[in-house]
């Protein structure tokens, strides 16, 4: 049963150039699904389709059976606290704690005036107790968020994707700004949701090698068609090249 | 529809006062007013000072005072923006009536300059044009509408000045080389006395306080006033100054003028009731004895007290427009 | 740590929140502000703005005379800015770090800045009322003192600001102080300044307006007169006059300070 | 060191000598600006009108007047306790118009920020801020005060309109600052609009926002001296109106003064104390 | 004969902690000198005492056989024109042209007056456009300084310190923000000065395989003290130890 299907999905954010040129695709619950592609491509675009961030043109993206892009304004906030996001800036409220950082992934939940009262139930905050033990920065939930290294503010970052109890995680780049031993942190813990948690990943990568390693599945992405899909076996050094266009390939192995 | 909204009658009573009203000097005549105000009525009392005949007056008007002792020009203007704007009482007289309820708006000039203001002996008013004059405020009666009134009547009747309006003297323009605005009596006269101004106009009663009679007698012209040697602020600076009166024209007292809207029916009858009592009248802290010290709205020199008066009582500053 | 920095924030928070509405609560107190009051007026003033500052022809008439009296305070505003402008670049030299010649000078320009900037621009103007009388002069005088205490303020940040690099550079080559000042750092701050100088001239033409009305001089004089004699129509007038000059002049700075930053 | 002529990248003004200047549109539009304001600055001069005045007599008096002023500040029309009360009602105002202005200005400046707003209502709210900031301050606060009658009221609701104006540019340029990351953030959790103000807006910009509020309070302070004296709004600044324009009373006017400083210069220290800490750069107003 | 002798210069900023300590050598005309040593060492302070940017505590400078510490406001001037200073952030004034920062270098034999008018002589003009072609960034002579790369600023503060016509150029990290590329053009440029123009240059390097690879000599700073002093060949791995000290020079190395 596929959780996500996008169906000849278009995207154009000035009306003339087409970002996304009729993409189809589909996602099983529980797979974890890397889009590699190079810079421009469309896979941020891409991600912001699925939970609507940006409105598409045309096509149609279906969500847990619900078709996305008829919703409104409430249906797609309901839709958004089932698809957590994390980001390659992770995106965090710098000034405030940890552990609230990781309550706003609850935000979705309340009605506006609880959420203008912070009113986050004993177990909201337990809950957020229990994700960062499991991420391994417990000890820093009360520390503000920009007294963090990097890879400690992604998991943050993973942590408020996960308390809004998705089924669906897009990642977009979450690791091109962290060192590679963080790097290695973070692409495990997202494995992990997958293989322990069975929730779905969509993971936007930069490093082909990275994508190899931990996908199910691999979406090759090129000025906004999809040029590949499949496991990573099946994508031989030619395909590579055919995503990132030969002489990308070349510069990007440096 | 949002007059009628704000027409309430609540129980405080404010009384709005003239900037020539609002100096500390006169802090004890207001408060003994306002005494007689909330006795009348068994409401608290407000005092608002201003700056500003205009604020003074509009604030009447737009329903936000109750009470405002201002000049008859300024309660005509009031009146014709409000119907709901009557006067209460006007103070009289030495008569003890509103026959001679009037004081005098002067045209004064130094005295060491009155020959350049004679022709053949005489005042005249040709000599004015091209000079500083200084005015009080172009809301006031004495300081302004009653002078402008006489010195257009006399210039329009010359062909040079006879597009001259009243808007002319406010501006300086074709009359007078520079015009001067003192915002209040006190003021207009320092003007003249301390050399800002040639020629200035003010009243009798709001200097009263300051100065006293060198030479002549009391109001007529070409009588020479001195500042007292102890006079108070703003006139210190010009203690002993003398200047000389080249016009003198009288005006009718300044009413107690009360917005009906506001101050209701029934306040306003006991407030002119009380204020025309024979208590008030006796009332050293409001009528105070011509020969004491201090400074005050009113003095009693024989039998001054406060009449009620009706709106029409006013025509004759009407009349000046 | 823990919570507990959690709870003590919020206390923190609440009580500056506390003290914040009991700050508000005592000045509507010691002032007789009252709220419900100031509500009901509001609505109040603007109807009565909509059904008295209306522009008639008969105001229009005034037009004249009024842009008369708009151009020469903008010129008071002009020539007060500008003039004061050349005295603050001194005093901005004299009391930036960069450039001071010595401590005592740099506290003297410092202490004549803040001192004529914060008596109020009124007092200015009571005080020059009073010997230079009821002209242009007296109100150009009065903008002119506070505006040279605010721009040496703003020079002395500009000057701070531009880089004290350069200065090391030439004072290398043998340049005097005279030779550093012009050439290293007036040019790097000279958009800077002019950008103060523009929005000096703006609100200058806006203070001007105050001080007209205190000193009678100007557009302020002319909104006063007619506010005095409750002329409402031209009142009207003035204020829109004001405010097409203050735009313009203030779209025309926009453009100035797009181009020469 | 030999040298030779090289025309090829050299540029030669008209009289032959070599330019130094690139003579770019910037450094025209300073030259011009620079020669407009001289010529308007000598302009005014002449076109003053001089009427009345004894150049050097007034600059002899106005030096005495000073020093009558500053050497010998007295009270003579009201105490002590009246003058700490009246500083207390222009502190009073300023205090009302700044705590208001700031709670109003917030919500507007929520809907003049690009990135919280939708664009037309941004364009009509930074329309509306313009126009008010373009009415002077003086004539907002006469105006009330026919309109509104005399009182706090007015005085306070004419200073509201530039606080509002001045605090809804830079609190909604704040707002703008926010990383726009953030708020795609806490947006694809499902917030609504107003978790999003509360929780990345709020948070991000909270010390700006007190700064600038406070910057605000220091301006109002001496506006509400300027609304005394020349609106009759009250407080300190009426006394010295009366002081000045009605007692001619110069030891009062510089007493009064003096008040005025130092409130004013407390006030600038603590700005500026903010603005070194919250603000790397300068702070325009 | 020595262009500049130094002799027991101590420096001290705080009148506590010496910065300098005793420093002793003469450089002659026409020499190649690099001083290298850690961070803090004291190398810029040490060029700052030659031209007496920085009062000296003790000890004596002689430059061209004038005593430089004994001079007065106008004679140092004077001397100042006679020794050019390149800096490593360039300090050039960024509104300015190109053609405007290298006539800077003349303001040294201006009166106050003849500055402030900008009378530079069409010789002057001439020679600067002429020293902007040596160092190849002629074309960019109208340009406003800011609109330069870091190694086009760097040759127009040398250019600035050429117009002087000097006998020392003294050069306080003049590539430590430039790229291996431009820091290159940069080392050249100032080779050829000592080599075609005869002039001495005295530069502070962080690199040590810089200024092997420059230098005719080559000064070891550490903690204000002159640890080595000698050509190249001279300058063990054991000496740059000393130099750095030992686990600094592990991390350069890196
Ligand atoms: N908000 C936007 N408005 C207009 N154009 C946009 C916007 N966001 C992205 N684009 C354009 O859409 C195209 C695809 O951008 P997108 O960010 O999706 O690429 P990407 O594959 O994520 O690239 P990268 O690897 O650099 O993140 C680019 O040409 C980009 O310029
Ligand atoms: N203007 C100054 N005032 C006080 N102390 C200073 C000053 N300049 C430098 N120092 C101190 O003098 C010491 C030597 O500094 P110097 O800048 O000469 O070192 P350096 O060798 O150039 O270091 P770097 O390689 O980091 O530039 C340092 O401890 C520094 O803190
Ligand atoms: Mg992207
Ligand atoms: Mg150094």
């Amino acid at each position: 049963m596929a959780l996500l299907q996008i169906a000849r999905l278009s995207k154009s954010y000035d009306n003339e150039t087409k970002v996304l040129k009729d993409i189809s695709f589909s996602v099983k619950a529980g797979e974890f699904v890397s889009i590699i592609g190079p810079s421009g491509a469309g896979k941020s675009t891409l991600l912001r389709c699925v939970n609507q961030m940006v409105p598409i043109s045309s096509g149609e993206v279906i969500f847990d059976n619900a078709p996305v892009t008829q919703l409104k304004k409430r249906a797609l906030r309901q839709l958004r606290t089932n698809i957590g996001m994390v980001f390659q800036h992770y995106n965090l409220v710098p000034r405030l704690t940890v552990i609230e950082n990781v309550l706003h992934g609850r935000l979705g939940y309340k009605t506006t005036l609880q959420g203008i009262m912070s009113r986050f139930t004993e177990k909201e905050k337990e809950q957020a107790f229990y994700l960062l033990r499991k991420l391994g920065i417990e000890e820093h939930a009360y520390k503000r968020c920009d007294q963090l290294s990097g890879g400690q503010q992604q998991r943050v970052g993973i942590a408020r994707a996960l308390i809004q109890g998705p089924k669906l995680v897009l990642c977009d780049e979450p690791i091109a700004s962290l060192d590679p031993n963080s790097s290695k942190i973070i692409m495990d813990h997202l494995k992990s949701i997958t293989s322990e948690l069975g929730i779905t990943c969509l993971v936007n990568l930069h490093q082909v090698e990275v994508a190899q390693q931990y996908s199910d599945r691999i979406i090759g992405l090129n000025q906004g068609e999809v040029v590949f899909d499949g496991t990573n076996y099946q994508l031989t050094e030619e395909k590579t090249n055919r995503i990132y266009g030969t002489e990308m390939r070349e510069l990007i192995t440096v | 529809s949002t007059e009628e909204e704000k027409t309430e009658v609540d129980d405080v009573i404010d009384v709005v006062w003239y900037p020539n009203e609002s100096g500390e000097d006169l802090k004890s005549s207001r408060d003994e007013i306002g005494k007689v105000i909330a006795d009348a009525t068994g409401k608290e009392v407000e005092h608002h000072l201003t700056t500003d005949y205009a604020i003074a007056i509009e604030t009447l008007v737009n329903n936000n005072a109750d009470i405002a002792f201002m000049g008859a020009q300024g309660y005509i203007e009031a009146n014709e923006n409000n119907d709901a704007v009557q006067p209460i009482v006007v103070p009289t007289g030495p008569s003890g009536t509103l026959d001679d309820a009037v004081y005098h708006s002067w045209l004064a000039v130094n005295v060491d300059d009155q020959e350049n203001y004679k022709q053949d002996g005489e005042y005249s008013l040709d000599t004015i044009a091209d000079k500083k004059f200084s005015f009080v405020s172009n809301s006031s009666t004495s300081g302004f509408k009653v002078p402008s009134a006489g010195i257009l009547s006399h210039f329009t009747e010359q062909e040079e000045y006879k597009d001259l309006t009243e808007e002319d003297l406010m501006e300086g323009g074709p009359l007078f080389s520079q015009v001067l605005f003192g915002n209040s009596h006190q003021g207009s006269a320092v003007n003249l006395l301390d050399g800002n101004a040639d020629v200035a106009a003010f009243c009798d009663t709001c200097v009263e306080n300051y100065v006293e009679v060198a030479e002549g007698e009391e109001n007529e012209v070409g009588s020479i006033y001195k500042v007292k040697d102890d006079a108070e602020q703003p006139f210190n600076k010009v203690a002993g100054k003398e200047f000389t009166l080249m016009s003198v024209t009288p005006v009718l007292n300044a009413p107690f003028a009360a917005n009906m809207d506001t101050l209701g029916e029934e306040d306003f009858k006991k407030l002119q009731e009380a204020l025309t009592s024979d208590e008030v009248a006796s009332n050293e802290g409001i009528f105070v004895p011509e020969d004491a010290e201090q400074s005050a709205l009113f003095f009693k020199t024989d039998k001054e007290r406060f009449a009620p008066a009706e709106d029409d009582w006013f025509d004759p500053i009407r009349e000046l427009q | 740590m823990s919570e507990k920095v959690m709870q003590k924030r919020k206390w923190q928070m609440t009580i500056a929140l506390i003290i914040i509405i009991a700050i508000t609560y005592l000045s509507a107190a010691i002032t007789k502000f009252n709220f419900i009051d100031g509500l009901v007026a509001f609505p109040e003033a603007i109807g009565w703005m909509f059904s008295n500052l209306l522009i008639t022809q008969e105001s229009l008439e005034k037009l004249p005379t009024i842009l008369d009296k708009l151009v020469e305070t903008i010129f008071m505003s002009i020539a007060a800015t500008t003039t004061a402008a050349v005295v603050s670049i001194f005093l901005g030299i004299m009391g930036s770090k960069t450039t001071s010649i010595n401590g005592f000078l740099s506290t003297f320009a410092r202490f004549i800045a803040s001192v004529s900037r914060n008596i109020p621009v009124v007092a200015w103007a009571l005080i020059l009322l009073l010997s230079f009388g009821q002209n242009s002069l007296t109100g150009y005088l009065a903008l002119f003192v506070g505006t040279v205490g605010f721009l040496t303020r703003a020079f002395i940040e500009s000057i701070d600001e531009a880089s004290h690099s350069a200065v090391e550079a030439l004072t290398a080559t043998g340049a005097t102080y005279f030779h550093i000042v012009n050439k290293a750092v007036i040019p790097q701050s000279l958009p800077q300044m002019i950008s103060w100088i523009l929005f000096m001239i703006e609100t200058n033409i806006r203070s001007a307006t105050l001080v007209g009305i205190l000193t009678g001089t100007g557009i302020g004089y002319t909104f006063d007169m007619y506010y005095k004699s409750m002329n409402y129509n031209v009142v009207a007038l003035v204020t829109f006059s004001i405010v097409i000059a203050v735009i313009i002049i203030e779209l025309m700075s926009n453009y100035i300070r797009k181009v020469i930053m | 060191m030999e040298t030779v002529a090289n025309p090829t990248y050299m540029k030669r003004k008209r009289n032959g000598r070599i330019s130094i200047k690139a003579g770019s549109k910037s450094e025209r539009v300073i030259r011009l600006t620079m020669m407009l304001l001289f010529v308007l600055t000598v302009t005014a001069f002449l076109l003053f009108d001089y009427t009345g005045l004894e150049l050097w007599t007034a600059i002899v008096e106005t030096g005495q007047n000073l020093k009558v002023m500053f050497f010998e500040p007295a009270l003579n029309h009201f105490t002590w306790a009246e003058a700490f009360y009246q500083v207390g009602v222009t502190l009073g105002l300023a205090v009302l118009s700044t705590i208001i202005g700031a709670v109003i200005a917030f919500f507007l400046a929520l809907m003049a920020a690009t990135n919280l707003s939708k664009e037309w209502v941004t364009k009509v709210v930074r329309v509306i801020v313009a126009f008010i900031r373009a009415v002077p301050t003086v004539l907002w606060v006469l105006i009330f005060a026919i309109a509104a009658g005399l009182g706090s009221e007015a005085a306070v609701l004419g200073m509201l309109f530039h606080s509002i104006a001045y605090l809804v540019k830079a609190f909604s340029e704040a707002f703008e600052e926010v990383d726009k990351g953030i708020l795609e953030a806490l947006r694809a959790t499902g917030s609504s609009w107003w978790h999003v103000v509360i929780h990345g807006i709020m948070p991000s910009t909270f010390t700006y926002i007190l700064s600038w509020t406070f910057l605000r309070f220091e301006i109002n302070f001496a506006v509400a001296v300027a609304m005394g004296a020349a609106a009759g709004a009250g407080g300190i600044g009426f006394e010295l109106f009366m002081a000045s324009g009605f007692y001619f009373d110069l030891s009062e006017v510089g007493f009064i003064t003096y008040a005025i400083l130092i409130i004013a210069i407390i006030l600038e220290v603590f700005s500026t104390q903010l603005k070194n800490r919250y603000f790397p750069s300068s702070v325009r107003n």
